[in-house]
């Protein structure tokens, strides 16, 4: 095992608010600053728990982030580490996105657009971006200015889905994912969110024959492939993923329609 | 005669002597066609209890800072039934099925729940470290390891093994007692009970502190227990602890082992380990002149 | 006032909590001259038995495959009266003794044998595991650990560390024992038995076959064992196993232990890692506003 | 510890006689083959223990080499060993010869002439070469076209010595030595043989203003470092040596006068 798989202390360096439930936390870690898009590590808050995250883009070389909301135990833990803090990380795992696209198709929900932050970098230089981007309410819009900052010279175009309306589209990220599919103008469609909202869109894309790769979230205890609480199918999304294929992910009997709880037990969505 | 890598455990022949170990990816049936097209000469569920367990909270899962892994993941498994349904769906794939609990009746139970399963063996976790009431806790209560073997062995109509690792009384005894109850083979061992603190947070790293250590850090101390337990038992024994490369598995033979079983070097997603020690045990066996697994069993103690 | 380094065991008082491990190094009186002047808070020795002993054949040190090392030396030793011989030579150099022997007569004996040596303790090596009739043999039997503790305590005039390790008994227990015979600290733990096989002789490296594991693959039993011993009894512990960089040393501090051990950390000739360490535990002081070395143990176990 | 650190089986790949009882094995190790000349190895004969052996040239490319006399179970074990034989070797161990010289004169005992062998190897082009050489017998004499062969295009002069004076000046190599020394013309000198023949040649150079070398033996059970079993004054033969200078070893109490049984108890030459 690498030392990259025990967690190491990092100290919070900024603690950003993105929404009222959201925050980024920065701290140095040059491993974690080079994750591609899609790949998580393992976060410690001492004392509350350990769990998967997305690795965020910082803005400052040698430093990673994470993008956080605040929801049970272990999340309301560590959106509470204050600048000071010190939490463990191990990582980055997982596969990538491949951003070999030259017009992409973002769809994200929540903070699942944190993957999709970092794959923004990571797309060619003259790649044309589509971004939907879904959350509950106007307020919990996330990344917003943050994704047309990362896009820099490349043309971006976002549609807004909120649950209830109170922006853009009234619904999920794929129904602001549909005006801009519909527009035949990109080549391939990326997305992470909620799982049923994911194979929404890997659905809407594959009538469109427009190959969709989504990152999947399970239940992860090791991170590193030895554990199987994170299994679909005969997949380790911890390994295999976090992204797989629209082909793979249409056959698959368990994405969009069960998940493992701790216990292994199957949990329909 | 070409040499062949079928391995014998008592009763069980298995087309390798490479097992996927206990816990290891051990909860989904699908994952098990993969390992056992990947190589693997079976595949050992998770321990199932009797009810579905939840484990412990994360961390569970950490790198060992002297390499291996530690891990305290708390036998969480969906419980016996849940799992015997999973099974009963997956005809072709045969499983040895790892089982934990407290009495005699709680095994006894577990394997009624498994009918119409492909369940070829039965092992019998006496040996987790870090869970209260279970495991080594059992393991090191002399005289209830000999019930429950006893107990297994009555209501199973395949081969059981016992799983022994090293807690306060002296595992040797453990063995016996286990050969005494009926068990057609013993395998050795668990993960050795181990902690991790994390000097910045100046706390424990795992959320149970204790956990067990496995990987290549306890492969000597494995060998060791396989060398003694077949020196001074007569049963057949499968090697467990740090198993990675096919000189491993052939160290273990080499000390007394029929087989073995590979855990943590399963790590990062490497199934392709189970065809890497299929093909080096041949390439060994070609090149030493032996036909069969069985006869290199234990040739390092002649 | 500055953090300071000085560690206390028991009545013992030291200027670094990072000492020399037993058998380290441990024949030569003028080497701990060395190693006392690179930082080594106390020099333990050889452990030293009635009668000099040659000690196994070679191969006796190996390097181990997952890390660390695997030794079965066999307890060579001058002897205790030649070493005493060595040791008055050199009355700048504070040593703590290790002794090992088969009953409480052949400790008390030993310690006669030191009059107007420099010795600071004794440490009884109740834990060797690869040498009969001594070490751990003695560690497993509970009641002749006390009756050994008691009989050397009586002889001696400085304090007495029992050095224990994992064998066939509740090492707990051990310690218990040790405890009750008046132990001052209790060092833990020695090495781990194991073994190496070579899969091209087919047969075990060691010429004893079996030895003990040291270095970082035991460094997270060592933890656990300190913890252990630091939750259930009151007594100073001296942490042992896979000790290589200060912030093992913290944590072993963080668990239980007043001091640590080096031994395997040594090898290559790195005896600057005693600088190292106490270094880093000093900045590690001043950046968490730690005075003293005893303020900071146990405190993962708040 | 590296990997270098347990016993790698070689195949012994070819045997050489050089004296009615000490022959050359060779077999291939890449680390082995680079060792600087003082370097030794652990010597493992399966069922007849392990031995330090310093590492002998060889002239393929890729090998190393053991030039072992017969003597004790351990070395007649290794002695014993035939092509296609397997030995377990770990390190190269232990300092090696400063080679910085123009003229070099090289001093060795029976098998001390290993690592002088590997010393020529060593010497800057134009060094000019003495080697003095002792053995019991003239039956004995080891290397001597060997060293001839590795000066390659470099001056050598060689003088043997025999115990029994059947072949060059009746002595020691140290004997031999001094028709060299006393010629003025070499600025170093190195030697490896029996420790009292090594300290006397430490002790005539020293009387001539020659800065010496000398490459110590010692009962080796680990070769590391941690078992203490080769300690010389407070240092460690295996990491500190093999090789010392001559201005320490005048100042040594244990150099020529005492070395450690395996028990750790000092025994006087
Ligand atoms: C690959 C991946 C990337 C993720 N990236 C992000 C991200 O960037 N931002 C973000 O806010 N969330 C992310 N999540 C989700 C996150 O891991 C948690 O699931 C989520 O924060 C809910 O945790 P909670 O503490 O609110 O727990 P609850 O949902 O209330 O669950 C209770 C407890 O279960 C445990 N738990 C919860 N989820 C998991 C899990 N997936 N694996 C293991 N244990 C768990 C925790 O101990 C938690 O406290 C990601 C998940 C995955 C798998
Ligand atoms: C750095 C170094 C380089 C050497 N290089 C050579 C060489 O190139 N060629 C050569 O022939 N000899 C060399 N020797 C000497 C060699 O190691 C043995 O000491 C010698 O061969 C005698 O061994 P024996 O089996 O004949 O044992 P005996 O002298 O009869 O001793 C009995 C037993 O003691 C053990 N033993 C003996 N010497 C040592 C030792 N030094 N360390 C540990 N255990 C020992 C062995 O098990 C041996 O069988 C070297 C020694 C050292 C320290
Ligand atoms: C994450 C993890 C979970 C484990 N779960 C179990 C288990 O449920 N039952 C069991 O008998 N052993 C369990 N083990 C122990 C392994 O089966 C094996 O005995 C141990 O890991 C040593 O083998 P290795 O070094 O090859 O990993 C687990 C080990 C790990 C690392
Ligand atoms: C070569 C060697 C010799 C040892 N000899 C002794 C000994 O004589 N007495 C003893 O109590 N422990 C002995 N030990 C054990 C060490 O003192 C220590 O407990 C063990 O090596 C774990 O510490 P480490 O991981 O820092 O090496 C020896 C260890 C080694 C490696
Ligand atoms: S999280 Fe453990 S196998 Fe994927
Ligand atoms: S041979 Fe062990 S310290 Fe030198």
């Amino acid at each position: 095992m690498p030392k990259s798989d025990i967690p190491s202390a990092r100290t919070v360096l900024s603690v950003a608010d993105e929404t009222p439930t959201v925050r980024t936390l920065e701290f140095e870690d040059a491993a974690l600053a080079r994750a591609e898009p899609g790949q998580f590590a393992m976060v410690w808050v001492p004392g509350a728990g350990e769990l998967p995250m997305s690795v965020m883009v910082s803005d400052i070389a040698g430093r990673a982030a994470f993008t956080v909301r605040t929801h049970g135990p272990s999340s309301r833990a560590l959106y509470g580490v204050r600048e000071g803090g010190i939490i463990g990380v191990r990582g980055p795992y997982g596969n990538s996105f491949d951003a070999k696209t030259d017009s992409a198709l973002l769809v994200g929900g929540g903070t699942g657009l944190v993957p999709l932050m970092r794959l923004i970098t990571r797309l060619p230089a003259g790649a044309r971006i589509g971004l939907a981007m879904g959350s509950r309410t106007a307020d919990e819009v996330l990344f917003e200015g943050r994704a047309r900052a990362l896009a820099e010279k490349r043309e971006i175009r976002i549609e807004v889905a909120t649950d209830d309306g109170s922006r853009g589209v009234a619904g999920t990220a794929v129904d602001a994912a549909r005006l801009l599919l519909d527009s035949g103008r990109y080549a391939a469609a990326y997305t992470c969110g909620p799982e049923p909202m994911m194979a929404a869109l890997v659905g809407e894309a594959a009538a469109r024959g427009v190959p969709a790769q989504a990152s999947v979230e399970r239940v992860m205890k090791c991170g590193v492939g030895i554990c199987g609480s994170c299994c679909m199918d005969d997949r380790l999304v911890c390994c295999d993923g976090t992204v797989f294929g629209g082909d793979y992910l249409a056959s698959s009997a368990d994405f969009g329609r069960a998940w493992r709880s701790k216990s292994g037990a199957a949990v329909p969505f | 005669m070409a040499a062949s890598l079928e391995a014998r455990v008592g009763p069980l022949a298995l087309p390798s002597p490479a097992m996927l170990a206990s816990g290891i990816l051990g909860i989904s049936t699908r994952v098990f066609g993969r390992l056992l097209d990947a190589g693997a000469g079976a595949v050992v569920t998770k321990s199932l209890s009797v009810e579905a367990w939840e484990g412990y909270a994360n961390p569970t899962v950490i790198g060992a800072p002297g390499g291996g892994w530690l891990n305290a993941v708390g036998l969480s498994n969906p419980g016996a039934a849940e799992f015997a349904r999973m099974l009963r769906a997956e005809p072709a794939v045969p499983a040895i099925v790892s089982l934990v609990g407290s009495e005699p009746g709680d095994f006894a139970r577990m394997v009624a729940e498994f009918g119409g399963c492909n369940v070829i063996a039965y092992e019998l976790n006496l040996s987790c470290p870090h869970v209260a009431r279970v495991g080594l806790e059992v393991g090191d209560d002399i005289s209830l390891v000999e019930s429950i073997v006893r107990a297994t062995r009555a209501a199973s109509g395949v081969p059981v093994m016992a799983k022994v690792g090293l807690g306060t009384a002296n595992y040797l005894d453990t063995v016996g007692a286990a050969a005494a109850g009926g068990a057609d083979a013993i395998t050795a061992i668990n993960t050795v009970r181990a902690m991790a603190i994390d000097a910045e947070a100046a706390r424990p790293t795992l959320s149970n502190a204790f956990g067990g250590l496995s990987g290549a850090p306890i492969k000597p101390v494995a060998l060791r227990c396989v060398y003694e337990i077949a020196s001074r038992h007569d049963i057949p024994v499968i090697g467990c602890g740090g198993v990675s490369t096919w000189e491993d598995a052939v160290e273990f033979v080499l000390a007394g082992a029929c087989a073995v079983q590979v855990g943590s070097a399963l790590a990062g997603g490497n199934m392709g380990v189970f065809g890497e020690i299929n093909a080096g045990i041949l390439r060994y066996m070609e090149r030493k002149g032996h036909k069969s697994v069985q006869e290199m069993v234990g040739l390092a103690k002649k």
